[in-house]
């Protein structure tokens, strides 16, 4: 079972409830380091960061799993003005995440210095993803 | 290294051989325009309607993803539209439906070179 | 061959044309003749291959067209004939137009170097098999052109692919051939199948040669598993990739008249040619040896021993193409350079100890 | 120094499975850099989701990876399911599990076959796809669909399954395992193969994690990691299984798990068939799922695909649609790690290496 009080000693800000693990968008780096490199939990694959959109503020999900403990973990992270902090230095499998979030949310990961659009085109204007978003571009004629 | 050449050359004997055996197989090949696969019962294809079983409630209109189905009300007499432009075959309509008015036939042959003719309009009643 | 251009200076004397002008003008006939034979025997083995890889894989292959698909082949030669010849933008016209004749002239060369039957030849050189050796590397320049010429880099990596290709496997064809000529006393195919009547057939003695002969062969027509210039999985279709109309057809002719003439060298110099099995020609033995038309009929009959011996041997092909995946370049080269070229210098040794014993 | 030249393999190039654009640089034919380009086949599931109530987006997740439309079927219902609080019935989830390996072994034989074809040997492709055939009519009989099935609901299956149907699916288990060793005697100890698999493509235990890579690749690195045995979601964890595991990490060891795999996918569909025939139950909670009423929350399954992990993500507001849905699928990483693999092998390799990864393109762009 994991020790939530060495994480809330040295992340004050962090509620946990159930391997679900809220903090804040400052601590993300240094939390999932510590997740990671810490030999009791060992969480070594970031299954995958999810992105939703809550109006005002963008809500990024990490999911981790632990080979050695069998257990996934659920590491969450507000984001108010679309820049977050990124974790490809921790994990390598979270770029195409990340460019996937950019291309979709436009958040701007700090420290990924190769963002890009990955599925949508270079010279699409928006990110669709967004609860505001709306197909405006002009050069797009759809023919019905 | 001779024991690995001989094991090579067992093994590529034994893959020719086992092609070679395949000829004697007959053929599975359907020849499809003369001869049709058989189709099972629950085979989801061109839809069917039953316009004096339905009652107009839309909920094929609610639960089709694609927004192909549309049924238009005009007193007693009820028709429904088929895109097949937009449909996906997914059946939903058909699985929904509370009177099951809207069946799927067996027919998959439903190619054509006319766009006009992928709409179609089920129901429709002669007397006015 | 002989009897026809007697024929024709007999009847160009008739009308008075002076013999010279035959001399000259004689070689169009067998080209006419060579020519119609490979359209035909293509388009046969087009057929061949499409259904024998069915049968292989459980399936029919083509039956519509025709009486059981038998024309299918026809149809689709008729469709790429009719097809636009694209040039696309930046190749270079010339070669690109030059490739596929290139290509396709030398392995016309190697038909007419093959003995049909005894009396049968078109071009009957002291040293035909050296020659079909040296004619058979050829074609190469025409794929290193095409894959040059394309302005594709597909292309120019599958023309260098069977640049590599060729060189590689050349050598090991060289020494089986002078081996099997060590047997004969001789480098004519001619009376390399005349040798064979009085012995045995040489895959007997030089059977690990006929197997280095037989990959060798399958390497230098880029059929699978040594299609690596044309890889389809990898380079799309290699160096014929910018290739529509005549100019593909002509690539495609090209590949299977060498598949056919390929095998059929082989079976000349393995497995006796025209030769019958024991020496007793059927039609001998129906008629009887009194008949007045024997010869002619023996002349026929040689032909379908020859053609008999290449199906076999062409099915075998399309056996190993239907089996193998495709080699990768280093496999292709360790096989060659590792395993097929000394083998077929043990072999060389080994036909001499036999050749010199035989002799004493 | 020589020059690099650079070649762009696909989108439209025979052996990329779908539009894959990798931009390669070639020093003659070695491989100094790929870039992975993908989203030619973004269809914007994840944002059709939002303008769909729950039961209108089930038809479609079927076709987030054509080749194993169940599991991502299973994947978003497991999770509407867990919001709403529905129980599913033993034996539905028996029918679920069942179908999903059946669509295990369907994907590995069309994987078998192509991958085969990637590396130019023609026969093994008509075999796979003649022993994939039988499979798919089974489905159709069942579903109605041979690829897109929409067969299961909220809360169950749409139908139940028929005696003759299962004795059917018995009949195919006892021939395939003949059919299978007949795959390994072209293929498994074919010399020319070996050369072109073995110590290619070497995928190593730490490379394998830090990219996140799941399923039969990661197990071919060693990993022994199988969320059906790790989790024992749905009713996994009653079947008598192993995954196996190999550890080498190259293409080959990836080629030998696959065809374990296949011959395990057997026996797990054995399992489920005398279940099937000896029980009997419902197959179906009582849900309406034309006006599903899905409470506030969120839920994320964990689903063993045949290409790795498939996550689906689903977020409710209490509305009766979805308010994010996001997929993780397997191939996506796998993509991601390209370049990596890639790197320091020829040309003719590419193919033998991506087609061992089996990426399916759909499923990256989603």
């Amino acid at each position: 079972m994991i020790d939530f009080e060495t994480i809330k000693n040295k992340f004050p800000y962090t509620e946990y409830v159930d391997w679900k693990i809220r903090t804040n968008e400052n601590d993300i780096v240094s939390l999932l380091t510590f997740l990671k490199e810490n030999s009791e939990y060992s969480f070594d694959i970031l299954t995958s960061i999810i992105a939703v959109d809550l109006n005002d503020k963008i809500e990024l999900i990490y999911q981790l799993y632990s080979t050695s403990l069998n257990t996934t973990a659920q590491v969450s992270t507000y984001t108010f003005n679309s820049n977050a902090k990124s974790v490809i230095n921790i994990y390598k499998s979270a770029y195409f995440d990340e460019c996937e979030i950019y291309d979709l949310f436009g958040v701007y990961f700090d420290g990924n210095s190769n963002l890009k659009r990955l599925l949508m085109p270079e010279n699409w204007l928006g990110h669709p993803l967004l609860k505001s978003y709306e197909m405006k571009d002009e050069r797009l004629v759809w023919n019905d | 290294m001779m024991r690995d050449i001989l094991f090579h050359i067992k093994s590529l004997i034994a893959g020719h051989f086992t092609v070679f055996k395949h000829s004697f197989k007959p053929a599975v090949t359907v020849e499809y325009p003369d001869e049709k696969p058989i189709i099972p019962d629950r085979f989801r294809g061109k839809h069917t309607f039953d316009e004096n079983a339905c009652i107009g409630c839309k909920t094929c209109m609610r639960v089709c993803p694609a927004s192909a189905v549309e049924i238009f009300k005009d007193g007693n007499k009820k028709t429904i539209l088929f895109d097949y432009k937009k449909c996906i075959f997914c059946g939903n309509c058909k699985y929904y439906c509370p009177k099951s008015a809207i069946g799927m036939s067996k027919q998959y042959e439903l190619a054509t070179d006319k766009v006009e003719d992928l709409k179609i309009e089920m129901g429709k009643k002669d007397n006015e | 061959m002989n009897y026809l251009y007697f024929l024709y200076i007999q009847f160009l004397d008739k009308y008075g044309i002076p013999e010279i002008f035959g001399d000259i003008t004689f070689p169009i006939f067998p080209f006419c003749i060579i020519a119609a034979a490979i359209i035909l025997v293509v388009l046969f083995l087009v057929l061949f291959e499409r259904r024998i890889l069915a049968v292989f894989t459980q399936r029919k292959g083509p039956n519509r067209v025709g009486f059981n698909g038998v024309l299918q082949t026809t149809a689709d030669a008729i469709k790429l004939l009719c097809k636009q010849n694209i040039n696309p933008v930046g190749v270079d016209r010339f070669l690109f137009n030059a490739a596929p004749i290139l290509v396709f002239v030398p392995i016309m060369v190697l038909w007419g170097l093959i003995p049909y039957s005894s009396e049968f030849v078109f071009m009957n050189f002291s040293t035909s098999a050296i020659l079909y050796t040296a004619i058979a590397a050829l074609p190469v320049i025409g794929l290193i052109l095409a894959g040059y010429a394309s302005n594709n880099k597909y292309s120019l990596m599958g023309g260098i692919r069977a640049a590599a290709q060729i060189i590689s496997y050349e050598l090991p064809i060289m020494f089986v051939l002078l081996s099997v000529a060590a047997l004969a006393s001789s480098v004519n195919l001619k009376d390399i199948i005349s040798a064979q009547i009085s012995s045995v057939w040489f895959i007997v003695p030089c059977f690990a040669g006929f197997i280095i002969m037989f990959i060798c062969s399958i390497a230098e027509m880029n059929r699978c598993p040594f299609d690596l210039p044309e890889a389809e999985s990898e380079l799309v279709a290699g160096y014929n990739v910018e290739y529509s109309g005549m100019r593909f057809a002509l690539f495609f002719l090209g590949e299977y008249a060498s598949l056919f003439v390929m095998c059929a060298f082989m079976a000349t110099i393995f497995l006796g040619g025209y030769l019958p099995i024991g020496n007793k020609y059927i039609s001998e033995l129906i008629f009887g040896s009194n008949f007045q038309f024997l010869q002619l009929l023996i002349y026929f009959e040689q032909v379908i021993w020859l053609l008999v011996k290449t199906f076999i041997l062409v099915y075998l092909v399309m056996l190993v193409r239907a089996t193998l995946p495709r080699l990768n370049s280093q496999g292709l080269m360790l096989l060659s350079w590792k395993f097929l070229f000394p083998l077929s210098i043990v072999n060389f040794a080994l036909i001499m100890v036999i050749k010199y014993l035989m002799v004493v | 120094m020589t020059e690099t030249m650079k070649i762009n393999i696909g989108p439209q190039h025979p052996s990329t499975h779908g539009v894959l654009r990798l931009v390669t640089e070639l020093d003659g034919e070695d491989i100094v850099s790929v870039t992975p380009v993908i989203g030619y086949l973004h269809r914007g599931l994840e944002k059709s989701a939002e303008s769909r109530t729950y039961l209108q987006y089930l038809p479609m997740v079927d076709r987030v990876d054509y080749l194993s439309g169940f599991f991502n079927s299973y994947a978003y219902i497991t999770a509407v399911e867990n919001i709403c609080n529905i129980d599913v019935p033993k034996r539905a989830e028996y029918i679920r599990v069942l179908c999903m390996e059946m669509n295990r072994m369907t994907s590995h034989l069309l994987w078998f076959g192509t991958y085969i074809l990637d590396l130019g040997a023609t026969s093994p492709l008509f075999y796979s796809f003649r022993d994939r055939e039988p499979l798919m009519s089974l489905f159709e009989e069942l579903t109605g669909q041979r690829m897109m099935y929409n067969y299961f609901t909220f809360g169950g299956v749409r139908f139940d399954v028929t005696k003759e149907w299962l004795d059917k699916i018995l009949k195919y288990t006892d021939e395939m395992p003949a059919k299978l060793d007949d795959y390994e005697k072209i293929i498994t100890s074919n010399p020319i193969f070996l050369t072109r698999t073995k110590n290619k493509g070497i995928l190593s235990k730490n490379t394998a994690l830090k990219y996140s890579i799941t399923g039969p690749c990661l197990r071919a690195s060693g990993v022994n990691l199988d969320f059906r045995k790790k989790f024992g979601y749905s009713i996994y964890n009653e079947l008598d299984f192993e995954p196996p595991v190999e550890t080498d990490g190259d293409t080959f060891a990836r080629y030998k798990v696959r065809i374990a795999e296949m011959r395990m996918c057997l026996s797990v569909i054995r399992q489920c068939v005398d279940y099937l025939k000896n029980n009997s139950g419902e197959i179906s909670a009582k849900v309406n799922s034309v006006a599903l009423k899905v409470p506030e929350g969120e839920y994320t399954t964990y689903v063993e695909s045949p290409r790795g992990l498939l996550n689906c993500y689903v977020k409710s507001d209490g509305t009766n649609k979805p308010y994010r849905v996001k997929w993780r699928t397997g191939s996506f990483y796998l993509v991601q790690m390209l370049p990596e693999i890639l790197k320091g092998h020829s040309m003719h390799d590419i193919m033998a290496i991506f087609g061992s990864l089996d990426v399916i393109l759909p499923e990256v762009d989603r």
